[in-house]
């Protein structure tokens, strides 16, 4: 108990960042129309791609001689790399069909 | 000064990640806002590669970042732009599942650097180079983003093996109580590892990898493929907390923010999309008819008889009609029939029936199916109806032609209690004045329950693969 | 510019939580429809009554013999309440309206 | 360990305020949820009292400090129990200029501290006690809480008084430039203290003070009166920047949270009032018409001529109707007409009519005045019907009784683009069979414009004032 509270208080913002951003994610979708339910899920998944950004670090930060390290972090890089493009292309295909629905 | 930019950098980016998604959530703004997400990934990962500094040291082995980042861009790109639009579900399962990698590829790492520390400095006590008291905390996290990435990443890739049918559903008794155990064991391991991590017991740490693999697999399985959709958005939003906990590992705010960003808004549209279709999360994940549905005609009692309706008389009934609407559904995507179906409405056009198509907002088998599908075939949006206004329409229509939908024009949604799909809102095509249904048979659809419409005086059967009966209607009224 | 950089990237977090919560702040209340404007308005009003820890805070801090402050800081400490406990009632007896609605 | 649960209780308050803010925002929760908003100021209100410790040491002056809050909570119950439900914005108003002085008093003790340091220690070059470095930040963060807090100390006063008629408008040529220079001199005179503070200029800040004081008199006064709930939300948001100064001061997160979570919603908030009548925030601040319609009738060009009808006839008419439809406006605020009203409305149900309220969401002079008006005299909440509902309903109703009503029936806004109130959604009272319309002249309304529907061979004129119209109507059918 104690420990949590002492944990709490000294990851105070970390704490208020994660729980305010919890209520943006689910305000900022909660009027999706479910035509687009297909397009917001690809969308949302290429934003968890910014995890490439961790794979980034590793790699940048393995031992030019340890070889695990450097194959797992290149391996990262490229499947986060997939996963930021693939998911932005797509994301924007699906959603060329909506680009009609402005003209009239 | 240079890591101060950087951290402007990771600002922008979580900015742009929260308007990007607010704006996808709506059909005017959402391709605008795809491209500003994307933006904001530039800014963060071209900031990290260039500005990012531990302890006053930049990062090396630049060669490999960017060959793996062009590696990674040109598949990525190709892979994206040649895949067909009815296939993207399972390009965006396979885009997710590489997330999930990614972060558990991370935790390997990682937890590699600290096993070197602990066995080359001989165990426990003199853990040198790494802070001890600090292990707990940082394996915690490790741990998190090896099991929900690698879940994540297996889950995925069973559901992409799913929808493009290289993988069939399979399931056996008790297996929800074996996921659970399952689920446990992983974590109970986890727990332990946690506290009494030493160089004589790290191997666990791989087990834990194995085990969660396993698990990821065991969830997808036994999940009716049709339920596909829903699946992945929860995966999504799996990977979504995995980014996160790199963020926490790194107490890097641009992770953390876009990863609970998605953790957050997918699990939202998970919801989302099982109230679509009018059914609990619990009731998907647990497959009541998911999976039950390929079981064929559940209580198929006899409802009577049937009318059918030849080729040639429904060519007539269609072109002699002032206004058609044309549902589609499922089986017109299964047959690939959307090109042979434009054919159809455009001759019908070109005689002076005013055509339109009514969509059904879980017609198909994922959100927005049917517009996918009938946008590849170059059908004018315009044309594209949602369901509240096709419903006003349907009294003034001569004709309703539904192609390959079942469930969606079910009244049983509206009439009876017991129904699994009651009160899901539906098509009201009985309002028309005369309804011509194609299917190959008898079968039911989805949800697996017989449909009453298809027994009622204005509905006529017209039998057979959509595609081979779009194009003999096309021949037929040709010939008139 | 520099200085603007270095206040940014030591206050962050702050930065962080100001930012999302002027997201959640607007996402919030988007789909108030127009009736409840003025309760919504008057909650709102209880809300920033949070002013009031500051003037306990003040308060209690003040040197016994420092009567300015003592003066200023009980002034604060009235005010701060009746902005808190003024507007919360308020708003509830506007919302009283509403009850009925829930009966049919 | 204590501070912790009261980091703890912040947590808490801050999730409170926003969850109640969410609940506000839809009818069926609002009231759950401005009491869950209560609860959690409590609990961060007692957690400070009772936890808060700076440099390990308690606070103090507990006996000032529960005089104070025993004080305003007795006076701010008493006062918001009270007030009649009408006089609610001028009772929102006068609390929100508390939170505003609050604010700034705390600035002004804050300050205090410092000048004594100063002073005591002998200007700048030996600040001693306060830290030198750090006083520009904590000298921006107070005077900002200052200046905003005593603007909107001194705006809602004035809006108050406004509301309540005992301040009359008031304007003088080239006044909003004098308040933009007089906000430029303010915050000139704040960057120039903020850098150059020293012993023997820091009187500047009670000039500061002073000055803002005044902008927030001048800033309200030429608003018209009508458009005081917009101004009222306004600096119910500057109020909540204040309050996230004192946040920023005290490294406090509760208070900064709530401070910006009504900044934000309030700034919203203050905008989509605006969108209610149609306007911009521009152009209520700059009062085109909230002032200019108490210039009486702009342009009235003679529109032909009107029907009058007299007492008799119009309780022959309402008493012999199937379905009359009331529709209340500004002017039976005015008259407190309300109970009349309902005394009309119940006798002619007795008589077998049937009567409903159509309630414009802009009615009156603030968003529900309407209904706040209509519940004070226990008209059920079933009889108020929103616009949307009443426009359908009309075309089946025999008689529109329009009382103290104009812009809100005004055709002009969906015919004459010219017009001020061009756009705004109206009540169609010309579906209905018959038209009554009382009020005491044929003078305009808030927009200060003329009203087509008065001329139209529907429409019939019932002068005078609505309580008495009413109360004579009431005798008249009475006597039947
Ligand atoms: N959209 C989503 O997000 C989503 C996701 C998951 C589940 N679902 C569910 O999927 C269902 C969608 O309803 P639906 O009406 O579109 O589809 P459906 O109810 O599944 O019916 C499809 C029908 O098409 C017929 N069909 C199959 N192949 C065909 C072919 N080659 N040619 C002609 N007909 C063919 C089948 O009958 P025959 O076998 O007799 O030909 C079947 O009855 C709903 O129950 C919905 O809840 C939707
Ligand atoms: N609801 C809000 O949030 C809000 C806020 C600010 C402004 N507004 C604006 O206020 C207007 C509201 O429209 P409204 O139709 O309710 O009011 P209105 O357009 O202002 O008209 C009120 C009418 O009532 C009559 N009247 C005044 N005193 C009366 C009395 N004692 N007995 C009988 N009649 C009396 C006046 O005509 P006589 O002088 O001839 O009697 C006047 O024409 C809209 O323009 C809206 O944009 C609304």
């Amino acid at each position: 108990m104690n420990g949590i509270l002492n944990w709490i208080s000294s990851n105070q913002q970390m704490i208020y960042i994660v729980i305010l951003m919890i209520f943006v994610g689910i305000e900022v979708i909660g009027r999706v129309p479910s035509v687009l339910h297909t397009p917001l899920m690809s969308g949302a998944n290429a934003i968890h791609g910014v995890v490439i950004i961790g794979a980034i670090i590793v790699m940048g930060k393995a031992e030019s001689d340890n070889y695990v390290a450097l194959v797992l972090g290149f391996l990262a890089v490229i499947v986060g790399t997939l996963n930021v493009v693939g998911g932005f292309v797509v994301t924007d295909r699906m959603l060329e069909m909506f680009k009609k629905k402005k003209k009239p | 000064m240079e890591f101060n930019i950087l951290t402007l950098c990771y600002l922008i980016g979580s900015v742009t990640f929260i308007l990007g998604l607010k704006m996808l959530s709506n059909p005017a703004t959402a391709r605008k806002g795809n491209l500003i997400a994307a933006t904001g990934m530039i800014i963060a990962i071209a900031g990290t590669i260039f500005l990012y500094e531990e302890g006053g040291q930049k990062l090396g082995n630049y060669g490999w970042i960017f060959g793996g980042i062009t590696i990674g861009t040109i598949i990525g790109f190709l892979a994206a732009k040649k895949v067909k639009m009815t296939a993207m579900p399972e390009m965006v399962s396979m885009f997710n599942g590489m997330g999930g990698a990614c972060a558990a590829l991370i935790s390997l790492v990682e937890f590699g650097h600290l096993k070197d520390a602990m066995v080359t400095h001989g165990g426990v006590d003199s853990i040198g180079a790494v802070k001890w008291d600090l292990v707990p905390g940082f394996l915690l996290i490790v741990l998190l983003g090896l099991i929900i990435g690698s879940v994540s990443f297996a889950g995925s890739m069973i559901a992409w093996g799913k929808l493009n049918g290289k993988i069939k559903d399979f399931s056996f008794k008790g297996q929800h109580l074996f996921n659970i155990g399952l689920l446990l064991l992983i974590l109970g391991l986890a727990v332990y590892l946690v506290f009494n991590i030493s160089s004589s017991n790290y191997f666990i740490f791989y087990i834990i990898f194995a085990l969660s693999l396993l698990y990821g697999v065991f969830f997808v399985f036994p999940i009716g493929g049709a339920d596909m959709p829903v699946v992945i958005s929860l995966l999504n939003s799996f990977t979504g907390v995995a980014a996160a906990c790199g963020g926490f590992l790194y107490d890097n705010k641009v992770m953390l923010t876009g990863g609970i960003l998605v953790g957050a808004a997918g699990t939202l549209l998970t919801i989302l999309m099982c109230k679509a279709m009018n059914r609990s999360l619990a009731n998907v994940l647990i497959g009541s008819f998911g999976g039950g549905a390929k079981a064929g005609p559940a209580g198929a009692k006899d409802q009577g008889h049937y009318k059918e309706i030849s080729l040639s008389d429904s060519a007539v009934v269609l072109s002699y009609a002032n206004r058609v609407y044309i549902v589609p559904g499922y089986g017109l995507a299964v047959a690939q029939a959307q090109h042979a179906c434009h054919e159809l409405e455009k001759l019908l056009e070109s005689k002076g029936v005013e055509v339109k198509y009514a969509i059904h907002p879980v017609a198909g088998r994922m959100p927005g199916h049917m517009n996918v599908l009938l946008a590849e075939a170059d059908v004018p949006y315009e044309k594209l109806l949602e369901m509240e206004q096709a419903n006003e329409e349907f009294p003034s229509t001569d004709v309703v032609l539904i192609l390959g939908a079942n469930d969606v024009v079910n009244p049983a949604a509206k009439t009876d209690p017991a129904s699994p799909i009651y009160g899901m809102p539906i098509l009201d095509v009985e309002l028309a004045k005369h309804v011509i249904v194609n299917k190959r048979s008898m079968k039911p659809g989805y949800a697996g329950i017989e449909n009453d419409l298809f027994f009622q005086p204005k509905t006529s059967m017209l039998f057979g693969d959509a595609k081979k009966v779009l194009q003999d209607l096309v021949a037929e009224i040709k010939n008139l």
